[in-house]
């Protein structure tokens, strides 16, 4: 893609001055694509804050008494209520397909086409999983504990609204990113990226630098996840 | 050349209008008349900049008109004069704030001695809750309003008992003494604006905000509502009295209160059925409020 | 500005000297410009006709399709501001304009000027077409993107219009949509109407996203050899900047959409306290009106200057060239649109001052609007210290940027009246603001819009606007808009209320019906000017005199396509070289008072250029 | 963008990446750890905070490789933050302000 070499351009403040400075590309040997998902992500960072900023400033301000979350999410297993206990496995199994999708990203950057199909499989399969038990989740607190976006048993109406709200903005991201994911599983097991295939709809050629946008997007998704634990079911 | 002239025309006719226009503010008839000094510093600083920054406009519209052959001067940057005109304006931008917030500083500091005044907004009208004796408003809540209990208020809250029900959209204001206008309303946002006091806020469901001034002219003024309510929202007036003492005591005793409405209302059982669930409402809050301290 | 940019530069003052002395150094040295970075793009050429003008990648055409639906909204706007006037002006003269239609005319209004008109415009229009040009790329970087940005905005558009035609009509909440009222019974359109103007404004940002993720990635990552940042015409600097803010300000508006939306359709209570409504209370309970406030003007105040910075841009450009003279303090230039919009997310809530928000942001956020003005005011004066000394045609593109001058220091500064909080007190929510954004956003950046049309039709179509009817539109609709809003400001001074469908008998407020009739007046004047505008540029597309190449002699590189107007792709064979910013007018020792972009330093060696 | 050529992006060691994996899942069990042990107050909150930070950091830094990006996109990325941290604290301001109004006005069942 580029003709300069990153490792003598100066680093730090300095070369970021420099970079600025310069022309044609103001982020060195980052790839469109790349510097587009970047921004992407930073205006979606300004969407979940802009959530989770109205959910502080509702909870904060609110009468009723705030449902208590630990409860209200504990899981019984054996008899006992386990607080958390859900969301904590959801937590893990999100991190993990971050692990593995880190490892997609690693092996699509040594252009290494079977390890990088699988891992963007097991990412996929992954993000699965979570949206499943986020299902789970939700049906249990529909059906069984009687949460309702307009009202719940436990205390503050808000409580259901906000959780079904923001949990299910981010589901719907995990939602599109699995999606994403078994596409790019084919297209690697498939090859294309090592042919150059073009694109259906945007008629590029297909490059392995999609894996790494779309790993991007999939941190940035447990990224999200990892605020929305702490203000949501820890506060 | 006609095109300086008339955007000089135009300047001069914005002094000239300024100087005599026949619209301007109503006689002020409180206390906020820091607010109008603050009003007139801006039009000398900020009038001043506009008639400057336009007339150097119009002088260079003249001196610099196109000519064949001429070269314009080719001068990128001028360190010194931009740094000039910054520490300038950044002085004009202090000399209007700092000023600005004195008055506003004042303006949420309500003085000890004023009257409390709740203004409560309703699609489309207004109607006024007074202290009655003891000076303090008793707790309320919109959940509770009902026929029986127009304001919703706490009848378990001993505050409450002689608060004065002012069941139209008039109130009546005693000269001289300030005001904490405590606004309310059970639907939509509202604002209780009168022009001559020059002060407002809005009134927002679920909240309760505040201002305060002090009334120092007798006389009817309308009240406008000043924030948009819905289709009947210009026509949402009310009108504040300002008076004498007598006159004001002698309104305020026709007005009734808390104790003598339900008193009225007796037969309507408003006791048995309301206490209990009230009741149980303020042990609540007790809980809650403990609750917000620990967490 | 025509220093070489080589890579290994090292101190500045090295750069200067050298630069200086640019005459005296080798040939191969001087014109040295870096070797690309970037290999060539993949464009996707149309076959069909659909694929040709429908359905293009072609950011030019989607540019223009931008502009055409963005005008045809604004007509729209404008009729809608006629109604007003005639209601305003002239009471009980037309029976069918009642309260409800009244609300629904200014909310629609207000909306479409501000988000479907100027935003669509600005962004989508001006900048799909400028952008790639002025950068010296081919296209955008995701022509596809781009093309699906537009169709949502076409979309947005017609989903906003469908809601003049559903039972109860468009909503007639205000354009700042304020729960609860916009969601209750007793304001005209709560049903549909209102449903449909979320649905509406979600999927505008939603297809803004799109298209602005494409002009930031086009600038930052897609310029040509040469063209670093410090060299860009401030025109992109401008749509840049607005651009970024969109992508950071839209965020909180969609949020805001949904959480209306939910409470609408679900019966949530984000926004919703309790409510009584015909002594009944409704199911919502505990939540925070002015939450949606907060969050709508955390994207609205940026949204105004979305407005306002792409026209800075422009009309600096635009003076700049027309006063054949370097635009003065290029680099404080930068600084001051890149720091207006920073400062931008921080002073939301003056538009909060008297909304019962906790008192003591005021003085917060009355510090923070005020120190916009320093910024804004180096704008303004480097726009007159470029004037100053030029050599002005005044053209009728001049005329607009005079135009707008005047305008938007008046309205700056009426602006600076109200974010002083204690003087916002008695003027907020008063005819006075109305007067306010008008000034500043009604006609400061249509002026702008109007004279950027009369500078690039050249480009766009090969033929030049007619001058003469040029000039009658420039002064009927500055003098006839100035003297609209110019009076306005003292019905706020009176306190005439603002969003008031009639005075009724409040004698202050009668005092001024003279004024409203003649602000109607000069408001049905100034509108029908417009046709003139119309009639102006169907007549030339057909009938206006060939531009030829480059007829303002101007320096950017837009002007310099191998074809006029540019086809697609741009540039022909090669992708141009660029060695000096936009701004080398008058340079001395130069045989041309001007020297475009891409001219090298061997070929004006007696230039004396400075290097800004 | 067709040829790339990636050689300059240079790939790390799996090591790394199976470290930070390993210390999202230990901070992700400390912070459960915090609710388990249902600490109260300030403890809870720096914990919690300390955490997320801790967590978000690790992600953006190594998995999605900031730490090996250019200050340019960096900074821009991380600068527009200020915004998000002006308005998450006025609000919480805002918050109080109006819980503490309506506990002082209103009483329970109102609001
Ligand atoms: C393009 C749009 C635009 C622009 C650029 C501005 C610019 C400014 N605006 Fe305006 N504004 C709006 C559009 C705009 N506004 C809209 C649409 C509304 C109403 C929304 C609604 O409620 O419906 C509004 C409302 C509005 C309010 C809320 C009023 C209310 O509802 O009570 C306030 C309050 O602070 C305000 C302030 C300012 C300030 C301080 C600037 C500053 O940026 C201005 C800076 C410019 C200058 C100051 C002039 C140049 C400077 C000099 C020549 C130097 C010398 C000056 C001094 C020393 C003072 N505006
Ligand atoms: C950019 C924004 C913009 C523009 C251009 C205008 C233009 C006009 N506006 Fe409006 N207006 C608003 C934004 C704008 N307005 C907003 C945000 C509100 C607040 C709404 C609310 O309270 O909710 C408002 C409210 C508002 C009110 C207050 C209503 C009330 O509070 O009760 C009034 C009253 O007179 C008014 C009048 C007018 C008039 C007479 C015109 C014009 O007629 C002026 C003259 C017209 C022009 C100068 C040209 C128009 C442009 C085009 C037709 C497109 C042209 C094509 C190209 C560019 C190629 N407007
Ligand atoms: Cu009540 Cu407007
Ligand atoms: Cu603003």
């Amino acid at each position: 893609m580029s003709d300069i070499n990153l490792d003598k351009l100066p680093g730090g403040f300095k070369g970021m001055s420099e970079d600025i400075g310069s022309d044609q590309t103001t982020f060195k040997g980052v790839n469109w694509g790349k510097a587009m998902m970047w921004i992407f992500l930073l205006s979606d960072t300004f969407v979940f804050s802009c959530f989770l900023v109205a959910y502080m400033k509702v909870r904060a301000s609110v009468v009723e008494p705030w449902p208590y979350p630990s409860e209200v999410f504990a899981l019984e297993v054996m008899g006992v209520p386990v607080p958390l206990l859900l969301i904590a496995i959801m937590t893990f199994v999100l991190i993990t397909s971050s692990g593995t999708m880190a490892l997609a990203v690693k092996y699509g950057y040594e252009k290494n086409k079977k390890m990088c199909g699988w891992f963007v499989l097991l990412t996929a399969i992954g993000g699965l999983t979570f949206v499943g038990m986020q299902a789970f989740e939700w049906s249990k607190l529909i059906f069984h504990d009687g949460v309702r976006p307009w009202g719940n048993p436990f205390g503050a109406e808000q409580f259901g609204a906000f959780f079904f709200m923001i949990t299910g903005f981010h589901g719907t991201h995990v939602s599109i990113g699995v999606i994403f994911l078994f596409i790019f599983a084919r297209k690697v097991f498939r090859g294309d990226f090592d042919t150059g295939k073009r694109g259906y709809f945007t008629t590029m050629k297909s490059d392995y630098v999609s894996i790494e946008i779309l790993g991007l997007y999939w941190h940035f998704v447990d990224l999200v996840w990892v605020f929305i634990f702490a203000f949501f079911y820890l506060w | 050349m006609f095109t300086g002239f008339v955007f000089l025309a135009v300047i001069i006719g914005s002094i000239i209008f300024h100087v005599w226009t026949p619209w301007w503010w109503t006689d002020i008839a409180s206390n906020w008349s820091a607010m109008d000094d603050t009003i007139i510093l801006s039009f000398w600083i900020g009038g001043g900049v506009f008639i400057l920054v336009c007339l150097f406009m119009v002088y260079c519209i003249f001196r610099y008109q196109y000519k064949e052959g001429r070269r314009s001067e080719y001068k990128p940057e001028d360190k010194k004069l931009e740094k000039g005109l910054t520490w300038l304006t950044t002085i004009g931008v202090v000399a209007l704030l700092a000023p600005g917030l004195v008055v506003w500083n004042n303006y949420i500091r309500v003085p000890d001695n004023a009257i409390h005044v709740e203004v409560m907004a309703w699609q489309w009208g207004w109607k006024y809750r007074l202290p009655g004796e003891d000076g303090k408003l008793g707790t309320s809540s919109n959940r509770i309003i009902s026929d029986d209990n127009p304001y919703g208020l706490n009848i378990d809250d001993p505050n409450g008992k002689d608060d004065v029900f002012v069941e139209s959209n008039e109130l009546h204001l005693l000269k001289n003494r300030p005001v904490k206008i405590l606004l309310r309303s059970i639907d939509v946002l509202h604002n209780f604006y009168v022009p001559q006091f020059r002060s407002k806020m809005d009134a927002v469901p679920g909240t309760i905000t505040y201002y305060w001034f002090e009334p120092n002219k007798n006389g009817d003024y309308e009240v406008l509502c000043a924030e948009y309510c819905g289709v009947a929202h210009y026509a949402m007036r009310g009108k504040v009295v300002v008076e004498n003492e007598d006159s004001y005591n002698k309104w305020l005793d026709e007005q009734e209160t808390f104790s003598s409405f339900t008193a009225k209302n007796r037969n309507n059982k408003l006791k048995e059925k309301k206490l209990v669930k009230i009741n149980n409402l303020s042990s609540q809050k007790n809980s809650i409020l403990r609750k917000q301290n620990v967490r | 500005m025509s220093d070489e940019l080589n890579i290994n530069k090292k101190k500045k003052n090295q750069i200067k000297t050298k630069s200086s002395t640019a005459s005296g150094r080798g040939e191969t040295d001087i014109d040295y410009v870096r070797p690309a970075e970037l290999p060539e793009q993949d464009l996707y050429h149309g076959h069909s006709f659909i694929t040709k003008w429908i359905f293009c990648q072609d950011a030019k055409v989607i540019g223009i399709q931008y502009t055409l639906t963005a005008v045809f909204t604004g007509v729209v706007g404008l009729i809608l501001s006629w109604m007003m006037r005639m209601q305003l002006g002239f009471p009980d003269l037309f029976p069918f304009l009642t309260a409800e239609t009244y609300y629904q005319m200014v909310t629609m209004h207000g909306m479409i000027m501000v988000v479907y008109l100027l935003t669509a415009l600005f962004l989508g229009g001006f900048g799909n077409y400028l952008i790639p040009l002025m950068v010296g790329a081919r296209d955008m970087v995701f022509p596809y993107a781009n093309m699906i940005s537009f169709w949502m905005f076409f979309v947005a558009v017609v989903v906003l219009m469908s809601s003049f035609f559903v039972p109860g009509g468009p909503t007639g909440s205000g354009w700042t949509l304020y729960p609860p009222q916009a969601i209750l019974e007793g304001t005209p359109g709560s049903g549909y109407g209102i449903l449909l103007m979320l649905i509406s404004l979600s999927l505008f940002v939603i297809g803004f996203t799109m298209g602005g993720l494409n002009y930031v990635i086009t600038i930052l990552q897609a310029r040509t050899r040469g063209m670093s940042l410090m060299r860009m015409p401030l025109t992109i600097w401008g749509i840049f900047t607005a651009t970024v803010l969109a992508l950071l300000a839209f965020p909180a508006l969609l949020v805001s959409s949904i959480m209306m939306t939910l409470d609408k359709v679900l019966g949530t209570s984000f926004f919703m306290p309790t409510i009584i409504k015909a002594g009944e209370a409704l199911s919502y309970d505990g939540g925070s009106p002015i939450l949606f406030q907060h969050l709508f003007w955390f994207f609205g105040h940026p949204e105004v200057y979305i407005v306002a910075l792409p026209a800075f841009g422009i009309v600096s450009d635009l003076i700049s060239v027309h006063s054949r003279k370097n635009i003065f303090g290029y680099r404080m230039m930068v600084w001051a649109i890149v720091g207006i919009g920073a400062l931008s997310f921080f002073v939301w809530a003056h538009h909060m001052y008297v909304s019962g928000m906790s008192p003591w942001f005021g003085f917060f956020f009355a510090t923070t609007t005020l120190i916009i003005a320093v910024p804004t005011a180096l704008k303004v004066y480097n726009w007159i210290l470029t004037l100053w000394r030029g050599n002005i045609r005044i053209n009728t593109v001049m005329l607009f940027c005079l135009g707008f001058i005047l305008t938007f220091v008046n309205g700056g500064i009426t602006g600076i009246f109200l974010g002083n909080v204690a003087v916002d007190v008695p003027l907020s929510d008063t005819y006075f603001v109305i007067a306010h954004f008008h000034m500043v956003m009604g006609i400061a950046p249509l002026m702008v819009i109007f004279g950027a049309i009369y500078h690039w039709f050249p480009l766009v179509t090969g033929r030049l606007l007619d001058e003469k009817l040029g000039k009658w539109h420039f002064w009927t609709t500055f003098l006839g808009a100035y003297s609209i809003y110019f009076p306005m400001h003292y019905l706020g001074f009176i306190g005439v209320p603002r969003r008031y469908f009639e005075m009724y008998d409040s004698p202050y407020m009668t005092s001024a019906i003279g004024m409203n009739e003649f602000i109607s007046v000069a408001a049905f004047i100034v509108g029908a000017a417009q046709f003139i505008f119309f009639y102006n540029l169907v007549k030339s597309l057909r009938l206006g005199k060939p531009a030829g190449k480059n007829p303002w002699q101007a320096n950017s590189l837009e002007w310099l396509t191998p074809d006029v107007p540019p086809t697609h792709g741009n540039w022909g064979e090669k992708l141009p070289v660029v060695h000096r910013w936009a701004y080398d007018y008058g340079v001395p020792g130069a045989k041309d008072d001007y020297i475009p972009q891409t001219t090298p330093p061997s070929e004006v060696r007696d230039a004396e250029v400075e290097k800004t | 963008m067709t040829e790339a050529k990636k050689e300059q992006t240079s790939t790390h060691k799996i090591g790394i990446y199976l470290w930070i994996w390993g210390l999202l899942f230990v901070l992700s069990f400390f912070s459960y750890m915090v609710d388990w042990y249902n600490f109260q107050g300030l403890l809870r909150w720096s914990l919690i905070l300390f955490f997320m930070f801790l967590k978000a950091g690790l992600i953006m830094a190594f998995f999605m490789h900031l730490f090996w990006e250019r200050y340019a996109l960096v900074n821009v990325l991380l600068w527009p933050m200020t915004a998000i941290a002006c308005f998450v604290s006025l609000m919480m301001a805002e918050g109080k302000y109006t819980v503490f109004s309506r506990l002082f006005y209103f009483f329970v069942g109102g609001a």
